[in-house]
């Protein structure tokens, strides 16, 4: 039986670690092949796959954000100044401070590979991690009194505190909602029962879920697949397959 | 059966954490289960007292191997070292979790705590602070977990559970051990969507 | 050193779930380190590769008795760990950060991988590969995270971190951040038109 958590936490944008993967395979690759790299549009496809799987957060998007600012503030100054690129403190910094970021970068990921290659040339190497099954004949200790028990208050206060800490914005980023399945769950209830309101569909779902149902929504009406009719603001919201609509709503968003 | 077998039956057993059936050893090492059964011989001859410092031994549910006889002392003296050595910032707030909240299930804990406990409680298990406590009724009923007689010495907690001391968060004092597991429970209860495997709920809805 | 002192040890190495040293051996079977050096030579042939199904083995911390390699699959087997899953690259990478420079904070990963390190962590925790090790003095006192005995011993590292190969080594073959600039800068000459080009970016979104 895997851990509950363990799915959800696996979900891994290959083959790119993270945008310094993406950057650095890009600046490793041979200068000849540059000029056949858009960049531009790796980003896009990078953003976008990150997007397709349900993996866009705020803090992955913005440092990648960061990046691409980087290499444009780069390209920009390049454009100013071909020739003085060198003479111009602040494109010299910004181009260090990434070269050695990248180059930092790249040494870790030679780590991480030598682990990798480690981990396949040892095997799988098990051993018990708790106390075996039987326990040996055991005398009673003397050990009454050597736990203090305000330690474990402080211990509890840690935990609670730390909880409340999460509850604030952190707590948002982490929640991993199911939004692929929410989205997959709307696309079959409205394709079953061919109309139905929001309220219904998305029955038995906690107000966190719902929220992503309702981004379900938008994106399979964005997408063309769902209409959806509201008589009045805050009124029941009505669902219906839109396979007519269909061919109208993808020939708009293209 | 081969030497092989017998080896593989010999892992399995220094492995589990339960004693294992023949049926269960037959299946994970993927042998029949008179091969198994001839394996077991081979075993007790060498695991027997006197030959090996770990012997097998027959109990109700199976086989399971066990720290002989002659090394009772040593293994008393190692485990009171290992209960002795300072808890880890994560048993501790495990041990905590356990003491004012449980019986508690792992999945539990890991709500609570924000991460996963599988290590924290393999460690208190073994040093004798924290016993298995039935299943859970939840969904996958996993083990719940309280805390020992043991524990309760080590922590000089003469009424168990209504001695432990009331918990100072942010200055207010949650007074009474039930008070604190009720607050424990529904941050239990507020995690569950986020760390729990997403779905069931699209799912079953 | 006598037979039994063997079998004691033996049966020290098989009770502790995690490595022992000789000093913590010596101390819980009432006899000298040199008895325990002997009687660990002893078990070693008696836990070798081929002889049993469970060798004996050195880790940084100690010494270790885990299931032999043919025993691996049965084992797997026995413990549903066959379902688990590789690494990811996020983990992987995240491991040698916290292997290299830890005690690590959260926020320090994130920064040398350029990308939110929370599900790596949170996976590497779980899997007990690494776990918290105090707090930073850094602003917001983000938790540090060490590697474990388990890392040493799923990754069969003799000397622990020193085991690990100098990460100048590793990157011997890779460029320098002088190069890696000259090719960013050269990167972002070519790249000019591309990346000015009013993309499919603000028509996609």
């Amino acid at each position: 039986m895997a851990p509950s958590s363990a799915l959800a936490l696996e979900l891994d944008l290959e083959p790119f670690a993270g945008p310094f993967d993406l950057l650095l395979a890009l600046v490793l690759r041979d200068a000849l092949d540059l000029g056949e790299v858009p960049v531009a549009d790796v980003c896009l496809a990078y953003l976008a796959d990150l997007e397709a799987a349900g993996e866009m957060d705020l803090e992955s998007a913005s440092e990648f954000l960061v990046l691409v600012a980087a290499l444009l503030e780069l390209k920009i100054r390049l454009l100013l100044a071909p020739d003085e690129v060198d003479d111009m403190p602040d494109a010299q910094e910004a181009a260090e401070e990434l070269a050695a970021r990248l180059a930092e970068y790249a040494r870790v990921q030679a780590a991480a590979r030598w682990l990798e290659e480690r981990l396949a040339a040892t095997g799988p190497r098990l051993f018990r991690d708790g106390p075996p099954a039987l326990r040996p004949p055991r005398p009673v200790l003397d050990d009454a009194g050597t736990g203090d028990p305000q330690a474990l208050a402080g211990a509890l206060a840690d935990v609670m505190a730390r909880s409340r800490e999460e509850a604030e914005p952190i707590h948002v980023l982490r929640r991993r909602l199911p939004l692929l399945r929410l989205l997959d769950h709307v696309r079959r209830v409205v394709s079953e029962r061919g109309s139905c309101s929001f309220d219904e569909a998305v029955r038995g779902l906690d107000r966190g879920e719902q929220a992503a149902a309702f981004w379900a929504v938008l994106d399979l009406v964005r997408g063309g697949e769902v209409a959806v009719t509201q008589s009045e603001p805050f009124g029941p919201i009505r669902m219906r397959a839109a396979h007519a609509a269909h061919d109208h709503a993808t020939g708009a968003a293209a | 059966m081969t030497d092989q077998d017998a080896r593989v039956v010999e892992a399995l057993l220094f492995l589990a954490s339960e004693p294992l059936d023949e049926r269960a050893l037959a299946d994970a090492a993927g042998i029949g289960e008179a091969d198994v059964e001839e394996a077991i011989e081979v075993l007790l001859e060498r695991h027997a007292p006197g030959a090996s410092g770990v012997v097998l031994e027959r109990v109700a549910s199976g086989w399971a191997l066990r720290a002989a006889d002659e090394a009772a002392l040593a293994c008393a003296r190692l485990l009171d070292r290992l209960a002795q050595r300072p808890l880890s910032k994560a048993a501790l707030e495990t041990l905590a979790v356990v003491a004012y909240a449980g019986p508690v299930s792992r999945p539990e804990i890991a709500r609570i705590r924000g991460v996963a406990a599988d290590n924290p409680v393999q460690s208190l298990l073994e040093r004798g602070l924290i016993e298995e406590a039935g299943r859970s009724d939840r969904p996958g009923q996993p083990l719940l977990y309280r805390t020992t007689t043991r524990f309760e010495r080590v922590f000089a907690l003469e009424e168990g559970r209504h001695s432990l001391p009331p918990i100072d968060e942010l200055g207010e004092d949650l007074p009474g051990p039930d008070e604190v597991r009720s607050r424990l429970v529904a941050m239990a209860a507020e995690q569950a969507v986020s760390i729990e495997e997403p779905g069931p709920a699209a799912e079953s809805a």
